[in-house]
């Protein structure tokens, strides 16, 4: 045995806070040093992500733009001294002729198994959908999660009249207000379904009364 | 039969009664030796007061009670004491035994010998006569009846209870007693209502021996207020507690005493012997034993002098059959299995049960599977199930915890189970460990 | 009123911290051979991560808002030292609760739930109420998770377990089947 | 335990009398399974005592008759490997090991295990791809699959009238649907002493009482208690699942306390869970409360808590 | 404690000490994350990353840290490099950090990687520590990569995304889900169990006296 | 984002560890519990297997009574006599002499033996089997071979022979008790190695009557206590029982003319010598995930 049986000498506490603090101070500047220089990467990504996204539901449109909600309004700029990073968003995409072909909508409820967060486009004037896409869930892999990966049932929400129907599958009915759903999936279609409407249900008005206000 | 009084949970196995219940009982033969152990009751081993070469007649005392809890042993035959040995005793260790060898040719009347007025005597004369008598209770604990009949300043006794139920299969004789000596049994409450200072006495009876009650209910005193009832038919009825459970409707304390209730239980062969006692002035020398069984060729009740062994009986009842699995002192539930045929009979030896192949519950154990069976049969509701898994573990403190002191080894757990787990063995191997680890522990 | 209830009732049983995110599985294997140890953790594992809970709110709103970049950095100094804190002070306050429930506080200290709780909740964009009732059902499920465990292994203790499934193999079964029981409570509340 | 084979012994009859063919290949199939295992891992310590025969056949009973034939032997196969050999084998288990087969293959094959046949064109007919091969899917035609009364009742608000309920001749699980065999079985078994007659009174009386009760405040979103005690596994579960004396309490009252437990998550799922049907998750998570009820249930040992007539 | 050799600093983590088949530590992300065999990889190298990295500073610094602070520190050390492996997989690896989510956030509270400091790291020299990181840190990878196939394997039928047995395989859904991942585990861990106590009774059957052989006879 | 962004952060977090290690360092001071430093030192070596060899309440309670010197380093029995050195010089105190204690069984009366009088048919352990009858054994004293012993060792110390006696392997014993807890019969002592006159007979029955029941009784018949130096051996109640207070007179001639061979001078393990078995069988591995 060597020196492993040794006493402990006491430490002066500016050594314990030294060290404390010390670390502390390379521990942020590390940290800083990371961020910067991965940040620009990181918010690329997002953002062509919610590209990506928005311009699946609204169909390629030439353009598109963000909304805030603020006040209970549609906004297209912040005003001066708010914080843009805290206000719910709506995106409004415009065709060859600058017109707005719909608005592209995000919207998050609880699904068969947690959160299952969406968006979809909608196109105000016509009072139908334009397209839905799944961004984020946690259903049961094979069943609930057709909501996300089954390309017969995604494709019904293009141009579907609102609010959603959801039916039995099979029905074989050309109602386009309804919505067939997955078999043995039935609660994630209809969450699917809910969650759109309850959507619609808050941005309508918001929508309509930004057209109201052109 | 729902209305009879009984307690709850317990079992009800096939009594086997029937090959003895309608024999009267008899008297057997002198053998050629006794052998008398000093220890035979609850409490200290008596103290021998006689040498080898002595000789001794019937109903002399050989060894003196030393102590309060304590009982004397009087020779049961007159012979000649030929040796103080270690001899297998009923539990199974070897103790200290008197041998003696009886007189072939003695006509075995005992000495003249006055017999205590009982009525003239105050209550602890009367107690001081029943011990000197060598009385203790004869159910099966052999607990010495005086101290029993003594209880401390604070506990008043107010009813005697006679236990008649003979619960165990097989056995008969308290049966036998009762249709027998129905006046005796009522002599004898009489006297230990006496010695108590009391008048009120219950007599318990399963209702499988109507003619049992049938003769004490003829033969009730006017002047004293007994009362004869019918019990359901279910083991462990003839336990103290159960009984007081039965006949009073209130339970006994957990860890307490029947005194606690106020009430005192005799059974019925005490009490016909403390009548004996007092009829003739002998002291506890002889008792009623059933010998049955499948295995023995002539089933019988016999007045056997205590000492006799266990051979001699047999003998004096055909001997055994070829079937024969297993020898059993006391009732098959709770008797103690016996492994030597030179064992001799004690105090507490009311039955012989001799077991052949067909009876003796010798099933292969199986994996508990948790029925519940065993909670729905203990009269006291411990949970034997959880108790048997703790005890097979050895975790013998968490079974303290969960009442296992309160067990009385009835066996009900163990006949309830389907999967033949001897449950009341291990509550029996659970109890002496913990009191050998408290003795440790005092001890330290 | 019914989100909230959905919160509670999704971090309880149907996203069970530890039966469904794996988070809190040191104590879950490791304190839970007793039932009562295993309700006390469970208490101590509440009180935290309620205090967790709000401590991740504030700093979120009022201290990281400017470098979310910082986060995981601060919230493992924080709550470990304020659960340390927090040990002295009932120590000092009450040394009967310190037996009960603060033999524990070490190890909730690097526990994954506490430090998870903190994480989904700032990715959740819970606020304070919100962030509270999701505190309160995650430490819920981690008890109930708890008590379940323990129960079953005590009761194992006495089974004639095989030499290879002793500890750890069976332990992972147990959880297993709850985990697997627990499916059931999919979709609780939000099929409607 | 062979007794409670031979009281199966009329469910699985109705069972075949339905579904034809294939319910008894299914049966045999899970049988297969638990038995092979039960075999093949404790080997000789195996009993002859038929528990895994019971296994299987309780296991089969609860699958759609139409699942294909490996995957009810591997529902089996892992119900007696993990459901009970790991615990020590009989008498040792937490959970009833053909629930958790069933709980299993419920979250391993969603499809398979809720694809159930609407008609079959004769007796003789297969009621699915029973002969899928081994890890592939089956093929089913859509025209095949129907609904059990209560997938019927939660997603498309339809009622099932009673005659059929009670006779069986409903969509659902092999041995589910007829609830009066499963009654007469379970008499038989409690008459026997083989059956705790409190756990399925009182999950019987817990279900009845909760959806009354709910059926009284809205009739036309809740459910009647006679469907809700005759549709789906709950006849099966109540008389033949929960009550597995292995995993179910000891204590009388324990039962009582079981069985309520069960009735009450048996209507919680259904009416506000995601899935149509709770019986066997809630008969797994009361098994998991067993040793805790235990606990608490200990008995009132004799000449305790007198109150007072101790004095 | 023992001395060691290096071999032995570089093995005995990959296999004898496994942190996770053996010592049971890191669980949580052994468990969470291993549903594919790419998220699997992901985890265990960024975990390995974390576990060189501390190792690495804290060996170095183990001079300069009071006794009395040494937890603190190595907390502080430790999710300063989760945070860096935490954005650069953001910023690489976007998808994949997602399939993650917090439970990269959450290697700070991973038991394994603490326990090498204060076990091994903060009392060898640097060369020795990070033998041992590299050690521990491969058999992390290991364990997740096999609870990774695994499940991947049954619950998806593929590795890495490659379909193994064709279009019509019946994936076993619950492979992936939560229930499997314990199931998984549980049942590598009886595996393990069983290949050891197989093995060990035949090592040295010779040895055995003749009343103990009389009686594994019997 | 510059240089101030990196400034400020790492001020912050500067500033988050002088707080926080303030704190803990107040704690430390406040809080502290007054323990010798040398405990954790010492029970650090010492073998942790919590055996209660030492007769102390596990290992870390004998550091504490190293520590305090109430007891020398040998006493723990298990640590290799290196160990012991260490301890011994690192407290700087005498490492005290190591006096090797084993169970030792005082029954030889094996099933080829002793007579067996009934079959016994219960449980399978001693305890159970002692309740009834004595297990059906002739002698009430004798061993019943159901191995509980073996089944409570620890340490794989203990192993039933052929002839269903529990050999006690005293490599491996660390005279820790608990077969003496768990003997129904109260065979098993612990003692010293160096006390090899052994009794290995309980039966207080003698002459023929011992003998019919078993071959190695102690018959009563008195030749050792003649053949001993004086006060060696003495016949208490027909059983020859040795006083280990003279020890130092003990001597194999004592056992040379024992007509059963209870009595015995043992240099190892009990009844293995004779069979030429004194090795111990290898420790079964258990499986490391435990």
């Amino acid at each position: 045995m060597n020196g492993a049986l040794s006493v402990r000498p006491e430490v002066p506490a500016w050594r314990l806070i030294t060290t404390m603090a010390l670390a502390g101070v390379l521990a942020g500047a590390l940290i800083v040093i990371v961020h910067q220089s991965t940040q620009p990467t990181i918010l690329r990504y997002k953002a062509e992500m919610l590209r990506r996204a928005v311009n699946q539901v609204l169909k390629q449109p030439e353009r598109y733009e963000t909304l805030y909600i603020y006040r209970g309004a549609l906004i297209a700029s912040v005003p001066e001294g708010v914080q843009s990073k805290g206000l719910d968003r709506l995106y409004v995409g415009y065709g060859a002729d600058d017109q707005a072909v719909g608005f592209a909508i995000a919207a998050a409820e609880p699904g068969f198994q947690d959160i299952v967060r969406l968006i979809f486009g909608y196109d105000a004037m016509a009072g139908r959908l334009l397209g839905m896409k799944v961004l984020e869930s946690k259903e049961t892999p094979g069943l609930g999660d057709k909501i996300e990966k089954d390309a017969v049932f995604v494709s019904q929400f293009d141009g579907a009249a609102t609010p959603l129907v959801g039916v039995k599958g099979g029905r074989g009915s050309d109602d386009p207000g309804e919505i067939d759903m997955i078999t043995g999936a039935t609660i994630s279609s209809r969450a699917v379904i809910r969650i759109i409407n309850n959507a619609l249900e808050r941005s309508v008005p918001l929508i309509a009364a930004r057209e109201a206000s052109r | 039969m729902r209305s009879l009084l009984s307690f709850r949970h317990g079992v009800h196995p096939p009594d086997h009664k029937q090959a003895t219940e309608h024999i009267p009982v008899r008297r057997m033969s002198f053998p050629d030796e006794v052998i008398l152990h000093l220890r035979q009751h609850t409490g200290k081993p008596a103290r021998l007061c006689v040498k080898p070469g002595d000789r001794v007649e019937r109903g002399d005392v050989v060894a003196q009670a030393d102590g309060f809890v304590s009982s004397p042993v009087h020779a049961t035959t007159t012979g000649t004491i030929v040796a103080l040995e270690l001899w297998p005793h009923p539990d199974g260790s070897r103790s200290q035994a008197l041998r003696i060898a009886v007189e072939r040719h003695s006509a075995q009347v005992p000495r003249p010998r006055l017999v205590p007025e009982w009525r003239t005597l105050s209550a602890k004369e009367l107690i001081a006569a029943i011990r000197d008598a060598g009385l203790v209770g004869l159910g099966g604990a052999a607990f010495p009846t005086h101290v029993k009949l003594s209880p401390p300043e604070d506990k008043k006794i107010d009813t005697l209870l006679i236990n008649g139920c003979e619960c165990e299969p097989y056995l008969t004789a308290d049966h036998r007693a009762m249709v027998e000596h129905p006046e005796k049994v009522q002599h004898g409450i009489r006297i230990l209502l006496h010695a108590l200072g009391i008048e009120r006495a219950m007599i318990g009876i399963e209702s499988n021996k109507p003619d049992a009650v049938e003769a004490l209910r003829a033969t009730l005193p006017d002047d004293l207020d007994v009362t004869v009832h019918p019990l359901r038919v279910k083991y462990p009825q003839g336990a103290e507690k159960m009984l007081i459970r039965a006949l009073i409707g209130c339970e006994v304390p957990s860890g307490g005493l029947p005194m606690d209730v106020g009430v005192l239980v005799q059974n019925i062969a005490s009490v016909e012997m403390i009548a004996t006692v007092f009829e003739s002035g002998l002291p506890l020398i002889e008792r009623t034993v059933s010998v049955t069984g499948g295995g023995v060729r002539r089933p019988a009740n016999l007045t056997v002098p205590i000492g006799t062994k266990l051979r001699d009986v047999l003998d004096a009842c055909g001997g055994l059959t070829e079937d024969v699995e297993e020898i059993v002192f006391g009732g098959p539930m709770m008797g103690m299995a016996q492994a030597d045929l030179n064992v001799p009979t004690v105090k507490g030896t009311g039955g012989i049960v001799v077991l052949s192949k067909g009876e003796s519950r010798q099933g292969e154990t199986h994996p508990c599977i948790r029925c519940g069976h065993c909670l729905d049969a203990c009269p006291i509701f411990l949970n034997p199930q959880n108790l048997g898994a703790l005890a097979l573990a050895r975790r013998w403190d968490e079974m303290e915890a969960q009442n296992l002191m309160d067990c009385m080894l009835c066996g009900c757990c163990s006949y309830a189970c389907p999967s033949s787990i001897p449950l009341s063995q291990l509550f029996a191997l659970a109890k002496t460990s913990l009191r050998k680890s408290s003795i440790k522990g005092k001890a330290a | 009123m019914q989100e909230l209830f959905w919160i509670l009732l999704s971090a309880m049983v149907v996203n069970n911290f530890t039966l469904s995110l794996f988070l809190g599985l040191c104590p879950f294997m490791g304190v839970s051979s007793r039932v009562e140890t295993a309700l006390r953790m469970g208490a101590a594992n509440i009180f935290v991560l309620t205090i967790t809970s709000i401590c991740a709110w504030f700093l979120n709103t009022f201290v990281l808002a400017e470098a979310p970049y910082l986060r995981l950095i601060s919230f493992i100094v924080v709550i470990a030292s304020l659960v340390q804190i927090v040990e002295m002070v009932i120590k000092k306050l009450s040394p009967t609760l310190f037996r009960q429930l603060g033999i524990f506080l070490p190890l909730i200290t690097t526990n994954c739930a506490i430090l998870g709780l903190a994480i989904f909740q700032t990715n959740r964009g819970y606020g304070l109420l919100e962030g509270l009732f999701f505190a309160i059902g995650a430490g819920l499920g981690l008890t109930l998770a708890l008590v379940l465990m323990a129960s079953i292994r005590e009761n194992s203790e006495l089974a004639s377990v095989p030499e290879v499934a002793k500890g750890t193999g069976l332990t992972l079964i147990i959880a297993g089947s709850l985990s697997l029981a627990f499916m059931g409570f999919a979709g609780l509340l939000s099929a409607a | 335990m062979w007794s409670v084979v031979a009281s199966l012994a009329p469910v699985v009859g109705a069972s075949i009398w339905f579904f034809g063919p294939s319910a008894l290949l299914v049966l045999i199939a899970s049988c297969a399974g638990a038995i092979c295992t039960e075999r093949g891992i404790a080997g000789t310590r195996a009993l002859r005592d038929g528990s895994g025969t019971i296994t299987g056949l309780l296991l089969g009973l609860t699958l759609p008759p139409g699942i294909p034939l490996w995957m009810a032997f591997l529902g089996g196969a892992f119900g007696m490997a993990f459901g009970k050999l790991v615990f020590g084998g009989l008498g040792q288990n937490v959970f009833n090991p053909a629930l958790l087969g069933r709980a299993f293959l419920q979250a391993a094959f969603p499809v398979a295990l809720t694809t159930w046949p609407a008609s079959a064109s004769s007796w003789w007919s297969l009621r699915g791809d029973n002969f899928a091969l081994p890890l592939m899917s089956p093929q089913v035609p859509d025209a095949l699959t129907g609904a059990t009364p209560l997938g019927l009742f939660k997603f498309e608000g339809q009622g099932t009238d009673l005659g059929s309920l009670l006779v069986g001749s409903t969509g659902g699980s092999l041995g589910e649907t007829c609830g009066l065999i499963i009654l007469l079985g379970g008499a038989y078994l409690a008459l026997r002493g083989h059956l705790n007659w409190r756990i399925p009174a009182s999950i019987f009386a817990s279900v009845a009482l909760l959806a009354g009760l709910l059926h009284l405040i809205d009739a036309e979103q809740y459910p009647g208690p006679v469907f809700m005690l005759f549709s789906g596994g709950l006849m099966l579960g109540a008389v033949y699942m929960a009550t597995d004396m292995v995993t179910s309490p000891v204590s009388g009252l324990g039962c009582w306390v079981f069985g309520a437990g069960i009735g009450a998550l048996v209507v919680i799922i259904r009416i506000w869970g995601g899935l149509p049907e709770g019986v066997m998750y809630s008969i797994l998570l009361m098994n998991a409360l067993v040793p805790f009820i235990n606990r608490v249930t200990q008995p009132r040992v004799f000449g305790t808590n007198l109150g007072s007539s101790a004095s | 404690m023992r001395e060691t050799t290096r071999q032995e600093d570089l093995l005995r983590g990959i296999w004898r000490e496994n942190p996770v088949l053996i010592q049971l530590l890191g669980l949580c992300p052994a468990l969470a994350v291993t549903n594919s065999v790419e998220n699997a990889l992901a985890m265990g190298l960024a975990t390995f990353f974390v576990l060189c990295g501390s190792s690495l500073l804290v060996s170095t610094l183990k001079k300069l840290i009071p006794h009395e602070v040494r937890i603190s520190t190595y907390i502080l050390i430790i999710a300063t490099f989760v945070t860096v492996a935490d954005m650069t997989l953001e910023a690489v690896v976007p998808e994949i950090h997602k399939a993650l989510g917090a439970f990269i956030a959450l290697i700070v509270v991973n038991c394994m990687i603490l326990g090498r400091q204060e076990a091994f790291a903060s009392k060898r020299p640097v060369g020795r520590a990070l033998l041992d990181a590299v050690g521990t840190g491969v058999g992390f990878i290991i364990a997740l990569l096999l609870m990774g196939s695994l499940r991947e394997l049954l619950g998806n039928g593929s590795l890495l995304g490659i379909s193994l047995f064709g279009p019509s395989y019946e994936p076993w859904v619950v492979m992936i889900l939560p229930p499997g991942g314990f199931f998984a585990l549980g049942a590598l861990i009886l595996a393990l169990g069983w290949i050891q106590q197989r093995r060990a009774p035949r090592s040295q059957p010779q040895e055995w006296p003749e009343g103990v052989a009389d009686r594994e006879a019997a | 984002m510059s240089m101030s962004a990196v400034l400020g952060s790492a001020l912050t977090l500067g500033g988050v560890g002088f707080v926080f290690g303030s704190l803990i360092v107040l704690a430390h001071r406040r809080f502290r519990v007054d323990e010798d430093p040398r405990i954790d030192a010492v029970a650090e070596l010492l073998p942790g297997t919590n055996c209660g060899a030492c007769g102390l309440a596990g290992c870390r309670a004998l550091a504490e009574a190293l520590v305090e010197e109430q007891v020398q380093p040998a006493v723990c029995t298990v640590m290799g006599p290196e160990d012991v050195t260490d301890v011994a010089e690192f407290l700087g105190v005498e490492a005290g002499e190591a006096q090797k204690r084993v169970a030792r069984l005082a029954c030889a009366g094996g099933s080829d033996v002793a007579a067996q009088q009934a079959d016994y048919r219960g449980l399978q352990n001693c305890a159970a089997a002692a309740e009834i009858a004595a297990g059906g054994k002739g002698c009430p004293w004798g061993c019943l071979g159901l191995a509980d012993c073996e089944d409570v060792c620890d340490l794989d110390a203990i192993f039933m022979n052929s002839s269903d006696l529990p050999v006690v392997i005293p490599e491996r014993c660390t005279a820790c008790g608990d077969c003496v807890d768990a003997c129904p019969l109260d065979l098993f002592s612990i003692m010293p190695m160096e006390q090899k006159l052994f009794v290995q007979c309980k039966s207080l029955l003698v002459a023929e009557e011992a003998k019919d029941l078993c071959r190695v009784a102690c018959d009563g018949c008195g030749r050792c206590v003649l053949d001993a130096a004086d006060g060696v051996v003495e016949m208490v109640d027909g059983l020859a029982v040795i006083d280990y207070e003279e020890n130092d007179l003990a001597a194999p001639e004592a056992t040379e003319r024992c007509p059963t061979g209870a009595i015995v001078w043992l240099e190892g393990a009990q009844f293995e010598r004779d069979r030429g078995v004194d090795h111990a069988p290898s420790v079964s591995l258990r499986s490391a995930t435990r």
